[in-house]
């Protein structure tokens, strides 16, 4: 009997209850979502064996439909996005393979993927971080190790928006806090006289 | 009306007191050279020229009077330590500061109003108890105040009741106070001027004459000074000033920030501080609010400011009094402090026989002003470091005989 | 803000480090008389001047070096902690 | 009344009156007006009274930076009447007032003044008693200090804070700064540009200038889309790597830009002589925005104080606003003024030359002005508008790193270049003139283009200009009947400044402390200058030898809510945290986290906490432990590592097993414990505790980037769960739960762990005992915590498991004599103090802070950590943090103390001296109520010393 997993955002998790923006800026729970993540010694070895393309650290990749997150030389971050089957495949290899094959990193346990989405969300993230995030400063391949919202996040592009991912302990905090920013988008910020 | 004022408003021409006059050339040597023109500097020659009969003093300055520390702290005044030796030496500072207007005849305003620290947490409360405690026994005033006594000291408070940041009760010390910082140099300025004591200020030192264990001479911009005793008291500077005479000290230099609101009517009438938030405020007399915090996170000797810590700690203010949104923030400093590993003040004996130390206050030098200008000048005169400073000096840091006072900053200067 | 450059994120504002504060010598513990061991532990580098620090990169978890002044709080450069190495 | 036709007032909307109160009158004025235009348009000219003399003040700058024009809104004091925009209903009225502003009983002091010189209140207020201060003169001087009020009621509003970043910020948008910023963005630059006016164009908006400068401007600005415009918006510093916070009304942009353009401006001076504070009497420049911004006449009849050509295109405006300018007053003694000479001559104006203001007074308790006195004749006059030149705005570019200098010549502060990537331009750069600014404004365009590595496209400024003819030198002479103010917020007079001198106060960062001087809420825009000349004057230096005071931050005020802005306290809670919602527990914060603090309702505390406690010693309890720290140390070296990290030896550990661990500090001090169950060969799963995790985390970083072992550090506090079973019979609903672990007592012993699968939960489970009963303590994937919670629920439920929560473990905890670094520890405990020899190994040839307890083992020890036992009948009970007597000295503390259900007496943890610490000494405690208390020393334990019930 496997037991059925709960996040925070789901009935009877951590932050039920807790109401994510939506509109013009919007906040989506993506937690649930398929990750496979390997960190120490051998890590980066393992993947590149299994033929997963390695990035450069702090750039993004793709494998076979997945996101590949360098992190650092001995930490990567797969993000299914969809292609699940493939990342289920590749961490079952990894689960019956031989050392040395890195360490699991159990970052679809300890981190909370969520999605800042909508017309506003570059301003809202402007309220949430102080990078500069705009296209050409923060490509599509950049990965930013930084902070969101006061607490340690790592940050990507989305087709849609951006995509956080964080201390999954902090979930009803970080809705709460980009409520905050959302409030603030409403009216757009910069009264530019006809410029943005 | 005052008779003093009554002098003014009659006398034709302002009467000129004289406060600080004119240094004249200096001379190729004093019994005592004193380097650093703050607040303990000062004191101290004021003690040794009042108390000492030792008159052949120069306090030498690099910069102007009283322009570094003495100049940038907030002026709490308070004696709620943690270890047995700190809070009897901070008591008799208190004691001093009660008398030291007269003392000086100089009016240092000391406001005796209380200090209230506030506990977030029980783990702050506990320590909060471990402070009272140990002050009641010393004879000061010191006790743990429940919410309700809290909030009838300081009824705008933000208790916060039920939120992350609840009040749980706070650390009530009667004897808290604050003073007019400048007055207090400046009193103790006059007063050793008038005794023949010389204050040379814009007069920087360079290095230090070392024969044997001994120093022989002060090494300044302006001339060689052969000296009988020297102390330093020099603030941010101690380390390097210390390391001229090859004394190697157990200081790190940390920026300590502050701000000042316009001026508003008076509302606060004690000293608020939050150690989870590491933000205190308190009212001058002229109506402004005072707010400052902790030290800044690196370390440095520029007094450049910040945003972020302008930032930090008006959310901090505003998080204890929210309708402080709409006041305005005048003016930001920083001041360089000197840490020690255990955050009590180094005092007393150098290596050199008659190089003395009065280093290493941290956030805490302004308050200690008369006591360690008293208890230096004691030292200094007699060639033997006094009971009362014994627990301080240098030596502690290699037998392990630590003063942990480490609990007792925060957000309390 | 102050910027400090990390070499694993690049740029970044200093709130998203951590001061690890001046390297010191290593002596080993059990050839250092009891005088040079407490001077080892209370004494750090603290001149007037350029001073090589360890610092955090906190999100990443990265840390390295920097030579920074104590007195301008120019940072001069920031290397990871394998130059230091190769160096001395 | 005082209002002009059209097209006087640009900011002005006449079709949208409003209506506003100021001291409970009504007064009405249009959208764009400023508090104090609109009362002006209505005749009101008496704003304020003074800090110190209480003296009616009214417009000076028209800039708010002055402490003339300060009023109280309804949550807001200190607010500027001359910047602040009037709104439907706003209620406005003047602060520091006794009485009302038309009557102030504390006008009083303004003829007292005699008796009050400078630094009066540091000569007096002293007796007749040693606490007559704080008793008495305090008192009553704090009654009359401060300005505005704060109204403890007010809203809480949420401001804005975002982050905003370019290549290029140009700071203001007069001709200077609009030049620079096109040129800059037309070179391809991410320009921002600010301005703390709701329009572009500084001085080409009110001062006599060719409308077509500015709507050329505006049109090329508006043609450029990487030029983001920003009005209303102040610059309020320059912080480090140009970091500058932009402050647009309550939003904070905290901007970072590459390269900085300053173009702030200068400030005109107010010149010095005899009642020059009255009401009537203001800068040139704030005469020309009255007339141009808001279309309000400032006076009936002028005076104009020339010492420039500035002086004169005043007089010009304000003859052609109907304004009857009885004279203009020029202190040059020769040369023509040129062109605007003529021009007045022409419209019948006379001009005095080598003239000036000698004093000025004032109407019925100097509400205005009346006349002043120029070459011995008084002439009769409403306005007297005045110019003693310009100073640069010097705040920023000076917190950027550039130094003040004065140019004796022209009487002028001049400024240095930072070493920062900033730039000046305009009549901050000494360019005071229209062509001087335009071609300033390119000139600094072209040099950040250049430093960021761009080409200017095309070098469009104008070749700079000859000088004009400088502006006159005033003299500053005191008068001898004073009231000749130099600070007008603090009512500082020429006197009190050369007194302060007298006094020995020569440096003029003295002078400022002493007098106070510049320490108002203008920060001496206004008297910086003037001071400076003064004071070296009376001690003989130049101006530049005795030099401004620093410029500190903030440039003008700022709200300390847009500092703060809005900030959700940060919140942590376990995977369980609905699950303890739905148990009903009375939740308490631990730090970020929510912790369950007991199950029930919260008016019966003490018997939910004391039925859980019995629960665990004599059935079974559930504890939440998911906040602890949980690392994962994996690679080779892992064990070698944690050999050096804590004091217990690691590298021999067995596979299977778990050890407590115990971290020092390199001082030797005690820092963490937790617990280490070894996994693998090449893996540790590591607890610390929940405050410590984050820097035990960290400095295992840290030591690992110097000793370079091939070990990897995963912090998995969110990651995994933690569920401490803990009681006699635990081990039975365990064994009911479907699991591939042998919970056996032979299979599965004490300190020994085992990984496994309960209830469909992948598990570590650990055999320790914290609350001193049979435990297991099960950690799992955090998402399948409540899985496993409601398994291990339903199948305790037999068993009558009660959840349990933090107060509960404390007195469990502490029944079992167990330590909690951080309570029963301090900064300098060793683990000898503790009684922990056992902990450390005495075989490894290193562990951090190994070397210094045995150096501290040789200096000796003088306190132990022990256990108290109080009689069930005791009557004073010490609580936590009271004292361990020797006779009369402190000795030590009581760490800990609870009452113990189980035993039925309290119990404690002590610090006592080394020699009290056998079992059975006394020691002597100081209760908080001061009783002292003879209490016998036990061993640690007190409950199964033996350990017989957790190793069950």
């Amino acid at each position: 009997m496997a037991a059925s997993p709960v996040f925070p955002f789901m009935p009877g998790g951590a932050a039920d209850g807790t109401r994510l923006p939506s509109g013009a800026v919007m906040l989506t729970d993506l937690t649930g979502g398929f990750r496979f993540g390997l960190k120490g010694g051998g890590s980066a070895g393992w993947l590149a064996s299994q033929g997963v393309p390695l990035p450069a650290v702090n750039r993004l990749g793709s494998w076979r439909g997945t996101r590949v997150l360098r992190l650092g030389n001995e930490d990567i971050l797969l993000l299914a996005d969809g292609a699940d089957s493939t990342l289920a495949e590749l961490a079952s290899t990894w689960h019956g393979a031989t050392a040395p094959k890195g360490y699991s990193s159990w970052r679809e346990e300890g981190w909370a993927w969520m999605r800042v989405s909508g017309p506003q969300a570059p301003r809202a993230m402007e309220r949430l971080c102080a990078l500069d995030l705009r296209a050409d400063k923060f490509s599509a391949e950049d990965i930013a190790q930084t902070r969101v919202g006061h607490i340690e996040a790592v940050m990507v592009r989305s087709q849609a928006g951006f995509d956080v991912l964080f201390d999954v302990t902090a979930s009803a905090y970080f809705a709460r806090t980009v409520a905050a920013a959302a409030r603030h988008c409403t009216d757009l910020l910069i009264d530019t006289e006809g410029h943005t | 009306m005052p008779l003093r004022l009554l002098k003014y408003g009659l006398s034709r021409d302002y009467p000129v007191s004289g406060d600080i006059p004119a240094a004249p050339d200096l001379k190729p040597s004093y019994d005592v050279v004193i380097v650093g023109g703050g607040g303990h500097g000062l004191s101290c020659a004021h003690h040794l020229s009042k108390y000492h009969g030792i008159r052949s003093v120069a306090v030498i300055e690099k910069g102007y009077l009283a322009g570094g520390n003495t100049a940038r702290n907030t002026t709490t005044i308070r004696s709620n330590y943690i270890t047995p030796e700190g809070i009897a030496f901070y008591k008799e500072a208190v004691e001093l500061f009660e008398g030291l207007s007269q003392e000086l005849d100089f009016n240092v305003m000391f406001s005796q109003r209380g200090q209230l620290t506030l506990a977030h947490t029980e783990a702050t409360l506990r320590s909060f108890h471990a402070r009272a405690e140990m002050g009641k026994h010393l004879g000061t005033r010191t006790e743990v105040v429940d919410q309700k006594a809290v909030e009838e000291l300081v009824p705008s408070l933000n208790m916060d009741h039920g939120g992350a940041l609840e009040i749980l009760g706070g650390l009530w010390h009667a004897d808290g106070g604050t003073a007019r910082h400048d007055a207090v140099a400046w009193g103790y300025a006059a007063q050793a001027s008038r005794r023949g004591v010389e204050i040379h200020q814009r007069t920087e030192v360079e290095g230090f004459e070392v024969v044997g264990d001994r120093v022989q001479a002060v090494k300044t911009n302006r001339g060689r000074i052969a000296c009988g005793q020297v102390l330093i008291a020099t603030g941010g500077m101690n380390y390097d000033v210390a390391l001229m005479a090859g004394v190697e000290l157990p200081i790190r230099c940390y920026p300590l920030q502050a701000m000042v609101t316009q001026p508003l009517k008076p509302w606060l009438h004690t000293l608020v501080s939050s150690v989870s938030l590491h933000t205190y405020l308190v009212q001058s007399s002229r109506g402004e609010i005072v707010i400052g915090g902790g030290s800044d996170p690196y370390q440095l000797y520029s007094t450049r400011s910040t945003l972020d810590m302008k930032e930090h700690l008006a959310e901090g203010a505003v998080h204890l009094f929210p309708f402080l949104q709409g006041v305005r923030l005048l003016r930001q400093w920083a001041g360089i402090t000197d840490m020690t590993p255990d955050y009590s003040p180094i005092m007393g004996a150098s290596p050199l026989q008659n190089l003395w130390l009065d280093c290493g206050w941290g956030t805490w030098g302004f308050k200690a002003t008369p006591v360690a200008g008293k208890r230096m000048a004691e030292t200094i005169a007699k060639g033997r470091v006094p009971d009362i400073l014994k627990p301080f000096a240098l030596e502690r840091f290699e037998t392990f005989r630590l003063l942990n006072e480490m609990g007792a900053t925060a957000a309390s200067h | 803000m102050k910027i400090l450059t990390c070499p694993m994120n690049g740029p970044r504002n200093i709130d998203e480090f951590q001061s690890f504060g001046p390297v010191r010598a290593e002596p080993d513990p059990d050839r250092t008389a009891d005088t040079d061991w407490s001077r080892h532990l209370f004494r750090a580098e603290n001149r007037r001047g350029i001073v090589v620090e360890w610092w955090r990169h906190v999100p990443s978890n990265y840390f390295f070096l920097a030579e920074r002044d104590l007195v301008t709080n120019e940072i001069i450069r920031t290397f990871d902690a394998s130059e230091r190495r190769a160096q001395s | 009344m005082n209002r002009l036709p059209e097209p006087w007032g640009s900011r002005i909307d006449r079709s949208r009156p409003i209506r506003f109160t100021f001291e409970g009158k009504t007064f009405e004025g249009y959208a764009g007006d400023s508090i104090a235009s609109a009362l002006a348009a209505s005749g009101q000219w008496v704003l304020s009274r003074s800090f110190k003399y209480h003296r009616p003040r009214g417009v000076l700058s028209m800039t708010g930076a002055d402490a003339n024009t300060l009023v109280q809104l309804p949550f807001e004091p200190n607010v500027a009447a001359d910047r602040t925009p009037i709104s439907a209903g706003l209620r406005v009225s003047a602060q520091n007032v006794n009485g009302s502003l038309e009557r102030d009983r504390d006008a009083i002091i303004d003829r007292l003044g005699r008796f009050l010189p400078v630094g009066f209140y540091y000569r007096t207020f002293m007796g007749p008693r040693r606490d007559s201060w704080l008793k008495f003169w305090e008192p009553m001087i704090r009654r009359k200090a401060g300005l505005g009020v704060v109204d403890t009621t007010a809203p809480y509003r949420h401001f804005d804070k975002t982050h905003l970043h370019c290549d290029i910020l140009v700071v203001g948008a007069g001709p200077a700064g609009l030049n620079a910023a096109i040129t800059a963005a037309e070179g391809g630059a991410d320009v921002v540009l600010c301005d703390e006016n709701p329009e572009i164009g500084g001085s080409l908006t009110y001062g006599r200038h060719d409308p077509a400068t500015l709507a050329d401007l505006s049109s090329r600005l508006r043609a450029l889309p990487n030029l983001r415009l920003l009005t209303g918006t102040v610059c309020n510093g320059w912080y480090e790597d140009n970091w500058l916070p932009l402050i647009q009304g309550d939003r904070l942009h905290r901007t970072r830009a590459r390269s900085v353009i300053l173009a702030t401006g200068s400030i005109e001076q107010p010149a010095i002589f005899r009642n020059n504070d009255l009401p009537g009497i203001m800068l040139g420049s704030a005469a020309q925005r009255l007339i141009r911004h808001y279309g309000v006449r400032p006076g009936q009849k002028a005076v104009v104080l020339a010492p420039g050509d500035e002086g004169y295109c005043v007089a010009l405006d304000l003859v052609e606003a109907g304004v009857s300018v009885m004279l203009v007053a020029d202190p040059r003694s020769g040369g023509g003024a040129g062109p605007f000479e003529a021009e007045l001559h022409g419209k019948g104006v006379a001009i005095q030359k080598a003239a000036t203001i000698e004093a000025a007074e004032g109407t019925a308790g100097n509400r205005h002005l009346a006349r002043v006195r120029v070459g011995g004749r008084w002439i009769e006059c409403d306005l007297l508008a005045v110019s003693a030149g310009q100073v640069p705005a010097w705040q920023l570019p000076c917190q950027a790193g550039a130094k003040v200098g004065y140019d004796a010549a022209t009487g002028s502060m001049t400024l240095t270049l930072p070493k920062a990537p900033v730039h000046f331009a305009g009549s901050v750069a000494g360019d005071n003139d229209l062509r001087g600014a335009i071609a300033g404004g390119c000139r600094a365009a072209a040099a950040a283009l250049s430093q960021l590595g761009k080409a200017v496209v095309e070098d469009r400024s104008p070749t700079r200009p000859t000088a004009t003819s400088p502006v006159h030198v005033l003299p500053i002479v005191a008068n001898p009947k004073g009231r000749d103010f130099v600070d007008f917020d603090e009512d500082l007079q020429v006197k009190d400044l050369q007194n302060a001198v007298k006094e020995g106060y020569r440096e003029i960062e003295l002078v400022k402390r002493f007098t106070t001087v510049g320490m108002g809420p203008s920060q001496g825009r206004h008297s910086a200058l003037a001071t400076a000349r003064i004071v070296a004057e009376a001690t003989s230096r130049t101006v530049g030898e005795v030099g401004v005071t620093t410029a500190r931050p903030p440039v003008g005020p700022e709200t300390l809510g847009v500092l703060a802005g809005h900030h959700e306290p940060l919140e942590r809670r376990t995977a369980l945290h609905a699950r303890h919602l739905a148990l009903n527990a009375v939740m308490k914060p631990v730090g970020a986290w929510w912790r369950p603090y007991f199950y029930g309702d919260a008016s019966e505390a003490q018997k939910a906490i004391r039925d859980e406690i019995m629960a665990v010693r004599e059935g079974v309890g559930l504890l939440d432990v998911s906040t602890l720290g949980k690392l994962e140390l994996r690679g080779p070296d892992a064990g070698a590592f944690l050999d050096r990290l804590y004091t217990m030896a690691h590298a021999n550990q067995p596979v299977g097993r778990v050890r407590y661990c115990l971290m020092l500090n390199e001082m030797g001090s005690v820092v963490d414990d937790g617990v280490a169950y070894r996994m693998a060969e090449d893996r540790f799963y590591v607890t610390a505790t929940t405050g410590a995790v984050a820097r035990v985390y960290a400095d295992m970083l840290f030591w690992n980037a110097q000793w370079r072992l091939r070990v990897d550090v995963l912090n998995l506090t969110g990651a995994f769960s933690g569920l401490n079973v803990t009681g006699p019979k635990a081990r039975s609903v365990l064994q009911a739960l479907e699991s591939d672990i042998d919970f056996g007592r032979g299979a599965f012993p004490y300190l020994s762990g085992r990984e496994g699968v309960v209830a469909g939960v992948p598990v570590r489970v650990m055999r320790i005992g914290f609350t001193g009963e049979l435990s297991y303590e099960l950690h799992c994937p955090s998402s399948l915590a409540p899985a496993l919670w409601d398994a291990v629920i339903a199948a305790g439920k037999p068993h009558g498991l009660q959840p349990y929560g933090l107060e509960a473990s404390r007195i469990l905890r502490l029944e079992k004599g167990h330590i909690l670094i951080g309570q029963d520890t301090d900064a300098i405990t060793t683990p000898d103090e503790l009684g922990f020899g056992w902990a450390v190994s005495k075989k490894k040839p290193f562990f951090v802070g190994k070397r210094s307890i045995e150096m501290r083992a040789r200096l000796g020890q003088s306190r132990k950590l022990v256990g108290l036992q109080f009689p069930a009948d005791a009557k004073n009970i010490p609580g936590e943090s009271c004292l361990v007597l020797r006779g009369t000295t402190p000795v030590g503390q009581i760490t800990s103390v609870g009452f113990s259900p189980t035993l039925g007496c309290a119990i404690a943890l002590a610090y006592v001296h080394v020699d009290d610490s056998t079992e059975g000494s006394r020691v002597t405690v100081k209760c908080r109520n001061g009783q002292l208390v003879d209490v016998p020393v036990v061993a640690h334990a007190f409950l199964d010393p033996a350990n017989a019930r957790q190793e069950m």
